[in-house]
């Protein structure tokens, strides 16, 4: 990423804290990837329902294991589900949006488009569900579900700015010399969508880590390990003993992903919007 | 502004409206003495109310209450007694025990239902018994309950194999008069009255299959004490079947008990005729914090208390006994159910169960007791079933004749040095083990029993990533995936379908293998033996001894961890007369429920 | 000119349609969960599971299930459930208005609020109250859905809380037991969409007070009333019209599942999840086949009212 | 004369910014009533915030202005609240911007959206604001005011859209109306049109008029006196009269150094010794799909020849073709007929390596800087971009020595489009376009988004360029006062057709089509009032 996306960022105060937050969150996320923090997420101990501690801060679940060594590893998970829904959806909503942009009209564009309609007209939990039935469940069906929602929308912005950009005078001067097609898309109109993409990727962050709470908690979701949706499920079966631990550190966790999230996403829109005002 | 003045317009509507919400609320509450209403909660939904799909106690429930059975349980006896129902007397039984004749009552209808030809009720004749067994073997019934006759009536699978024409009439089953039925089986069947107080054999008048068809699921013609009113997925609404026979309630007759029946109120209901309610609503709540909170509210009169609510609810687990501050408004029962929670071995998977090679043999034996042995049953029964559950050894739980007290109860507690010890001992490590594949609906519950489960096994030196979970989105997924054998660990829970030892001995049955009930697709000699010879027989010492040699096999070979019967807090409403029971008499309870004050003060 | 760009409309939503149907059908049907293990009892032998799924069609082949269901659903017959047999058209007609009355009141009051703070968010840009207004739709727009239900569930309607409105479940007998059940629900459907809405609008508003026409306004001493409920709103009514129009499909299918899965109300949501869960194939097929409609007519109903509120599409 | 608005020291600044000196600093001037104000300078000169200022439109997040004094007639501005502020507005002082195309709403017909303003501010019953705006639409020139009235805004053309917003002004007659840039948009011809009603509005009821320009040649006739902004201050205020005859500041010197000299004044650009045609086109016709329907006959039978080291001027009215034609001869826009040769080589339904030939001998300079250079990459990937796909030099040197050409430096390089001024950016473009050695250069309106200074600039650098490299130039632009300076040749355009190709001396002398007569004639009008000094010689 560009340091100038970081500026930008940075300018805000909001911009500010939301980077901030992810950065906490994301540290404290791969310090628990890499083992270092968290191991206790699934240990059970003695103590069911444990009060907080010295030793359990945020206290212990149902089968007595660490809630806030299993809120940092859901953390994680959180940051793994969303960063390969977001590259999935953006990675396929930039490149087939931009050739539906460049063959506006043409059959690519129509095929796209038809594609899109078809996948929007199933709702997401639906189409997870329906995945998740298909291949059995798990993971990967979530991740597929997650990815062909979420391209629809990167695909259409991004085709409706490549249909700008390719009216405008450095597209017509590449063509000029003859570049062809793909090699004007690559160099110059996809590049141009990079602050799009930006602010996109970080909505389809937050959509992404929201479904998957949804979905697990549904039981359509994560396989093995523990999610925010996986606690927050757990959570209601501890709210009924009069334990919120479980309930506070997930949605807590999740308050603050997303608030962090959702700042960085203004800011950057906001940045985007000051640049393309007119000068 | 103009939308400032349009949001506050709507701030004072919703706040009026609320207002005169909170006011019908308790209006309606206070309209609760005519006509009288019981409000009934369950933490399922029933599919369909065909008695030919009533596979869940849910639809069990309903069913029981909208049909009716030739037999039924009494209300208050414990164990279980079989009471006529339909039938007007319990049935004449040949010498060989292979023909039964059942005399109908007389003069019972039908509801009115514009299925029949002039939309009035016929009454129920012994054709009807007839034709609701054999629709069972009509593939287009989509029968659940097949199973319960298959091979035991004479003449009606072949009746089946022939194309199901209900025109061709089976040898086994016959209408000696209108109101006189014969049935003739194959093979002695000890628990075949059983089979007709299940929801399966609810009275079903062919005119509205005819005009239903699958839609059978919506509606219910019966003669049942309750006609429906409507159901969806979140309730269904019962009045009373003003046509239903009057017979009188017979409080010894039904099994009273002066002293563990004290104070619930029953005493008022001997000598009147049931039902007494005129309404009966099910609410079907399957999450358990909106079932105890609609239940604490006053929404509904009885709840199944959730596991986790326990601490909140209960002063004391053993005895379970309510919290004081409750006891004013709620009465309990703490009543254990009929069937058992256990995790069974895929005996036909080489790497776990049985093996061509003697000696792999004999180490999957030992690998598999020692899990067994790993498995702390005190501990899921501490953290999963409040610690009331009870743990028993083998497949025979408690409170069936059959259960030997004396028995061994090795099987059921936890070692972990000696596990360890029956691994070293056959050679096991954590090279060599192989990867256990724990199957599981997804639902936190059962993830967090394979979470335990896999707590278990790390204590006896399993490693942790060789124990693996496979989640199925779905029961019938997981359901599916078990029954061909694609599961190495199999966790379930076994209801009775009637109480006998007969219906959870033969879960270990080897011609009940996968597909069927015995998904550990166990088959040893010995217990099929032991099973088939006691199968036939009718309860005695010998059949007893029968099947407690079976059982030691299962404990034996370590074919299954097992076992836990679960015990259910069911609370209701003082206001109710009721003596709940979940396993057997749950829907037949509903037609002796009553409001304790019919003036009604709440 | 009309008729030709009918002909291409309704060519579009064909080609949707099938596309649709055939991409859950082969999803939800052909790959999806089979209902024999559900539907079959206990002890069951192979022959009958063989039995039951000849019973239940899964033996045919899939083009020939498709063909079938196709020919089937263009005689305008639904089918019946495979769980409870019940017909899917009552059983669509039953669930639909339990859904259309469950959202509307939180999807309407949502995009009012939406609205009316989005533009006044967007004329006071940069004030305190834009602010207040973006701080507080940002800290929504961060609240998980399932938290803010677990919450409100918690605050409402259990005894730990206020318990004023019922935990679960659904009247529409009276106005009163409307309110009493809505009400919960609805505040966490406006809690959820509140923080969209106002973004979204504010953003148009936004975007359309920079615009010239509105300076001009300005320079001929237009008031701020004058000029957000007369030239900005209209300016703002396609963006706003698609929106709303687009979301109407979701609100209605997926949007209740998780309100109707937790206060346990017989809407379309939950029928189609259950539906799923259960491999319910006719209610699915029903169910999904709706929603494309839907979206369909919606796209057709957007297109119009786009070009009835912006002249410039006007059709030639 | 009684001043209709005082203005002493108002100063602009960015919100929070003292790090940068004001955009606007201490502008003291008097605007006398019914008298007509030129306010000029360059782009970023400060003149469209300096309207805004006074109008209390400026955007509150981002700019803060304040005044040491600021009176309209006897009120003073800066005692009044937001609120009576925006009462003045409309009848005290009013507005027309630059955009015509977007300064009316567009989802409401012209009739009610003039009607809401005049009943607002004259408190007029229905009836008596329909026939006001009727009216007003009558003095602007319409003569169909009720067909007007009823028409939506995206159904006019730019220059009836301007004259709607006359309307308003004529409607409601402001003591003050201030115009930014309302010409620039427009063709010749309606230029003209503007003005006059302006004037009419300054005769009629007296308004106070500052008219905001960056073109100095619609003032002399006008204005009455003349305001010189540079770099947000007021370097010279004083009668037009005398600025034009004897411009005190340096910058006013230099802006009007910088004026296109006045048409048919000059003499001849020297002639092209008879040389071989370089590019050859006939027949050329080019439809438009534009939308699925309907099909648009942009280019029409087109045939012209141009010659080598030639300098073709092409012009017309805006939608007349002329960008079409140019584009298609670079095949950005395949023909329906005709042939384009260049050195002889058919194009039309050439091979690519012919075609890759082709395109390496012709290249082409559009006309929006702002747009013309991809924004995500810098000026040295720009300019390898063509010489890669060339196959050519694409060396550092080479990019220096090309920059070298259009007088750059080469710390340009490094450097992304964002960083430079419209006329640098040009100046890259033409780098650009310089690379691969053209043998003709297609300039596709250059010029006419520029200042006035930094276009004669431009025209300087082309002239040479062209002179060095022996560069042949197709030169697309609207005004005949730049063509006569360069083109050697003018080919007029209306419709699609080519209507007159002359030598442009010729062509503005006597032009023979009846709309050749008409541009001329609109240009001169223009120039018509020019004072006598500043017609100087065009140096060849």
């Amino acid at each position: 990423m560009s340091p100038e996306w970081l500026r930008i960022l940075w300018r805000s105060p909001g911009g500010r804290t939301g980077c901030l937050l992810i950065f906490l969150l994301g540290l404290l996320a791969s310090f628990t990837s890499m083992g270092w923090l968290g191991q206790g997420w699934s240990a059970g101990s003695d103590i069911s329902w444990g009060e907080v501690s010295a030793s359990h801060w945020f206290g212990t679940n149902r089968l007595g294991q660490d809630i806030f060594d299993r809120a940092l590893v859901a953390t994680a998970t959180a940051f793994r589900v969303g960063l390969l829904v977001t590259l999935g959806a953006i990675a396929i909503g930039a490149c087939l949006g931009g050739l539906a942009g460049w063959r506006h009209d043409r059959w690519p564009d129509h095929c796209v488009m038809w594609l899109a309609g078809v996948l929007d007209s199933v709702p997401v939990f639906l189409l997870a569900a329906a995945l998740a039935f298909a291949f059995g469940g798990g993971e990967a069906a979530m991740y597929l579900a997650m990815i062909l929602s979420f391209w629809t929308t990167t695909a259409r912005l991004v085709r409706a700015e490549v249909m700008r950009l390719r009216g405008q005078d450095f597209v017509l001067a590449a063509r000029a010399i003859g570049l062809p097609g793909q090699q004007i898309l690559r160099r110059h109109l996809l590049p141009n969508t990079m602050h799009l993409l930006l602010v996109q990727a970080s909505l389809t962050f937050v959509a992404a880590i929201k479904t998957e709470v949804i979905l697990s908690f549904l039981g359509i979701g994560l396989d093995d390990g523990v999610s925010l949706g996986l606690m927050l499920a757990e959570a209601t079966q501890d709210i009924l003993a009069g334990h919120l631990g479980n309930f506070l550190a997930a949605s807590g966790c999740l308050f603050l992903l997303l608030l962090g999230l959702n700042l960085a996403a203004d800011a950057l829109q906001d940045g985007v919007d000051m640049k393309q005002a007119p000068s | 502004m103009k939308s400032d003045s349009t949001l506050r317009l709507a701030l004072a509507v919703l706040l009026l409206s609320l207002q005169t919400a909170c006011k019908d609320a308790a209006d309606s509450a206070a309209d609760l003495t005519e006509p009288k209403r019981y409000v009934h909660s369950l933490d399922g939904v029933p599919a369909s109310l065909d008695p030919a799909q009533a596979g869940t106690r849910y639809a069990k429930f309903l069913v029981l209450n909208l049909y009716d059975t030739l037999y039924r349980y009494r209300y208050l006896a414990r164990p279980y007694e079989l009471a006529p129902n339909l039938a007007a007397a319990m049935p004449e039984l040949s010498k060989d025990g292979l023909t039964l004749t059942i005399r109908l009552k007389r003069g019972v209808h039908f509801i009115d239902d514009p299925a029949f030809a002039d939309g009035k009720g016929r009454e129920v004749t012994a054709q009807d018994v007839i034709y609701s067994l054999q629709r069972h073997f009509d593939p287009a019934t989509r029968s659940q309950g097949a199973w319960l006759w298959q091979g035991r009536i004479e003449g009606l699978d072949a009746w089946k194999d022939q194309g199901s024409n209900y025109e061709q009439p089976v040898s086994g089953l016959r209408a000696l008069d209108r109101h006189t039925l014969e049935i003739r089986l194959t093979q002695p069947y000890p628990q075949f009255v059983h089979t007709l107080a299940q929801g399966f054999a609810g009275v079903v008048p062919r005119e509205a299959v005819t005009a239903y068809g699958l839609e059978l699921g919506r509606r219910a013609v019966g003669s049942g004490p309750f006609r429906l009113q409507s159901i969806d997925s979140a309730r269904a609404r019962l009045v009373r079947n003003e046509r239903f026979r009057q017979e009188t309630f017979d409080l010894a007759l039904e099994g009273f008990d002066p002293e563990r029946d004290q104070g619930l109120g029953l005493t008022a209901l001997d000598g009147r005729s049931s039902p007494f309610i005129d309404e009966l609503e099910v609410e079907f709540i399957p999450e358990d914090a909106a079932r105890w909170s609609s239940f604490y509210s006053g929404l509904t009169q009885f709840t199944k208390v959730p596991v986790a609510q326990f601490g909140q609810v209960l002063e004391s687990t053993a005895p379970p006994t309510l919290k004081p501050e409750l006891q004013e408004r709620f009465q309990l029962q703490a009543a254990p159910e009929l069937g058992f929670v256990y995790t069974s071995f895929n005996m036909a998977d080489p790497e776990i169960g049985y093996s061509e090679d003697p000696q792999r043999n004999a180490r999957n034996r030992a690998l598999r007791c020692a899990i067994v042995k790993g498995f702390d049953w005190t501990q899921r029964n501490q953290r999963f079933f409040g610690g009331i559950g009870e743990v028993f050894p083998g497949v025979i739980p408690p409170r069936l004749p059959e259960y030997d007290p004396e028995q061994d109860r090795g099987s059921t507690e936890a070692d972990p040095a000696a596990a360890r010890a029956l691994l070293a001992a056959a050679d096991w490590d954590a090279g060599n083990l192989p990867v256990l594949e724990y199957g599981f609906p997804a639902s936190v519950t059962e993830r967090q029993l394979f979470e335990q489960f896999r707590g278990f096994m790390e204590a006896i030196g399993y490693p942790r990533a060789k124990i693996q979970p496979l989640s199925y989105a779905s029961f019938g997924d997981y359901y599916r995936a078990y029954s061909q054998g694609q599961v190495m660990l199999i966790t379930s829970a076994w209801t009775m379908d009637y109480p006998d030892a007969e219906n959870t001995v033969q879960l270990f049955y080897g011609p009940h293998r996968a597909p069927g009930a015995n998904a550990a697709s166990f088959d040893d000699p010995q217990f099929n033996t032991a099973f088939s010879a006691a199968a036939t027989l009718p309860p005695s010492p010998q059949r007893t001894e029968l099947y407690r040699a079976a059982n030691q096999r299962v404990i034996d070979e370590c074919a299954a961890i097992t076992g836990l019967v679960r015990r259910l807090v069911l609370l209701w409403d003082r206001q109710v007369i009721l003596q709940p029971d979940w396993a057997f008499v749950g829907g037949y309870a509903m037609r002796f429920v009553d409001l304790r004050d019919p003036a009604g003060q709440r | 000119m009309l008729g030709r760009f009918l002909a291409l409309r309704s060519f579009y939503a064909l080609s949707l349609l099938l596309g649709v149907t055939l991409l859950t059908f082969a999803l939800m049907v052909w790959f999806g969960p089979d209902q024999t293990y559900e539907l079959i009892g206990r002890n069951s032998t192979p022959e009958q599971i063989d039995e039951l799924r000849a019973e239940l069609g899964y033996d045919q082949p899939f083009w020939n299930r498709y063909g079938h269901w196709l020919v089937e659903l263009a005689s305008g017959d639904l089918g019946l459930s495979n769980r409870s047999g019940e017909s899917v058209s009552t059983l669509l007609r039953r669930a639909l208005p339990v859904t259309a009355a469950l959202v509307l009141p939180g999807f309407l009051l949502g995009n009012l609020l939406g609205l009316a703070a989005g533009l006044w968010a967007a004329w006071r840009r940069g004030s305190l109250w834009d602010r207040l207004i973006l701080g507080a739709s940002v800290t929504g727009l961060s609240l998980s859905f399932l938290v803010i239900i677990i919450a409100l569930q918690l605050l409402l309607c259990t005894p730990y809380g206020l318990n004023w409105f019922p935990a679960r479940g659904w009247r529409m007998d009276s106005l009163g037991a409307y309110l009493l059940h809505v009400t919960v629900p609805t505040l966490a459907l406006l809690l959820v969409t509140l923080g969209y809405n106002t973004r979204f609008y504010r953003a148009v508003a936004a975007e359309e007070l920079q615009r010239d026409h509105v300076r001009t306004a300005l320079a001929y001493g237009a008031t701020p009333l004058s000029l957000l409920s007369g030239p900005v709103l209209r300016n703002c009514l396609v963006p706003v019209i698609t929106r709303v129009l687009y979301s109407i499909p979701l609100v209605l299918v997926s949007g209740s599942l998780l309100l109707e899965t937790y206060f346990g109300i017989p809407g379309i949501g939950r029928v189609t999840f259950d539906a799923i869960s259960s491999g319910d194939q006719p209610v699915l097929l029903a169910v999904v086949t709706l929603t494309a409609a839907l979206f369909v007519v919606v796209q057709l109903l957007a297109e119009f009212a786009c070009r009835l509120a912006d002249p410039r599409g006007r059709l030639p | 004369m009684t001043a209709c608005l005082q203005v002493r020291g108002l100063s602009v600044d960015i919100k929070g910014g003292q790090k940068h000196q004001p955009l606007v600093q201490g502008l003291d001037f008097d605007l006398p009533a019914g008298s007509l104000t030129g306010l000029v300078g360059a782009s970023g000169s400060g003149k469209s915030l300096t309207a805004l200022a006074l109008l209390d439109l400026l955007d509150p997040r981002l700019f803060t202005y304040r005044a040491d004094r600021l009176q309209l007639g006897d009120t003073d501005l800066l005692t009044l609240s937001a609120r009576a502020r925006r009462r003045l507005r409309g009848q005290g002082m009013a507005a027309i911007f630059q955009d015509p195309a977007t300064a009316l709403d567009p989802v409401s017909t012209i009739g009610r959206q003039l009607q809401r303003v005049v009943s607002r501010q004259l408190n007029l019953s229905t009836t008596d604001a329909r026939s006001t705006v009727l009216q007003a639409l009558q003095t602007v020139g319409f003569e169909d005011p009720q067909a007007i009235a009823r028409s939506w805004p995206h159904e006019l053309s730019g220059g009836m859209r301007q004259r709607i917003m006359i309307a308003h002004a004529h409607a409601l007659r402001p003591r003050l109306l201030i115009a930014d840039e309302p010409t620039t948009a427009l063709d010749t011809g309606h230029k003209q049109r503007i003005l006059a009603h302006l004037q009419k509005l300054q005769t009629e009821h007296g308004t106070a008029i500052l008219l905001i320009t960056h073109d100095l040649r619609l003032l002399p006739r006008l204005a009455d006196q003349v305001l010189v902004m540079r770099g947000g201050r007021l370097v010279e205020q004083t009668q037009t009269r005398a600025l034009f005859q004897t411009p005190q500041h340096e910058y006013s010197r230099q802006l009007l150094a910088d004026l296109p000299p006045a048409v048919r004044k000059g003499p001849p650009p020297s002639a092209v010794r008879k040389q071989n045609a370089l590019l050859t086109v006939e027949g050329l016709t080019v439809t438009h799909r534009s939308n699925k329907h309907r099909r648009i006959t942009a280019v029409h039978g087109v045939s012209f020849e141009l010659l080598e080291g030639e300098i073709l001027g092409l012009t017309g009215v805006s939608g007349a073709g002329k960008s079409t034609l140019a584009r298609t001869l670079l095949q950005l826009h395949s023909p329906d007929q005709g042939s384009i040769r260049l050195r002889g080589q058919e194009l039309i339904g050439a091979n690519k390596e012919q075609l890759q030939a082709a395109r390496r001998a012709m290249q082409i300079v559009f006309q929006d800087p702002l747009t013309a250079l991809s924004p995500r990459r810098s000026i040295y990937q720009l300019l390898q971009e063509p010489a890669r796909h060339f196959g050519l030099d694409a060396s550092y040197e080479h990019c220096v020595a090309c920059l070298a050409a259009v007088e750059l430096e080469a710390d340009v390089l490094q450097r992304r489009p964002a960083a430079f001024s419209s006329g640098q950016r040009q100046r890259i473009a033409l780098a650009r376009a310089l690379i691969s050695d053209p043998a003709l250069l297609i300039a596709d309106e250059t010029l006419s988004a520029l200042d006035v200074s930094v276009q004669q600039r431009i025209v300087r650098l082309l002239q040479r360029l062209c002179r060095e490299r022996h560069i042949s130039l197709l030169l697309v632009c609207h005004d005949l006062a730049l063509l006569q300076q360069l083109a050697h040749r003018t080919a007029v355009m209306q419709a699609g057709k080519l209507v007159e190709l002359g030598p442009t001396r010729q062509l503005m002398d006597q032009p023979m089509h009846a709309h050749t007569r008409e541009l001329v004639a609109a240009q001169l009008a223009l120039d018509s009032t020019r004072p006598a000094a500043l017609t100087r010689a065009v140096e060849p």
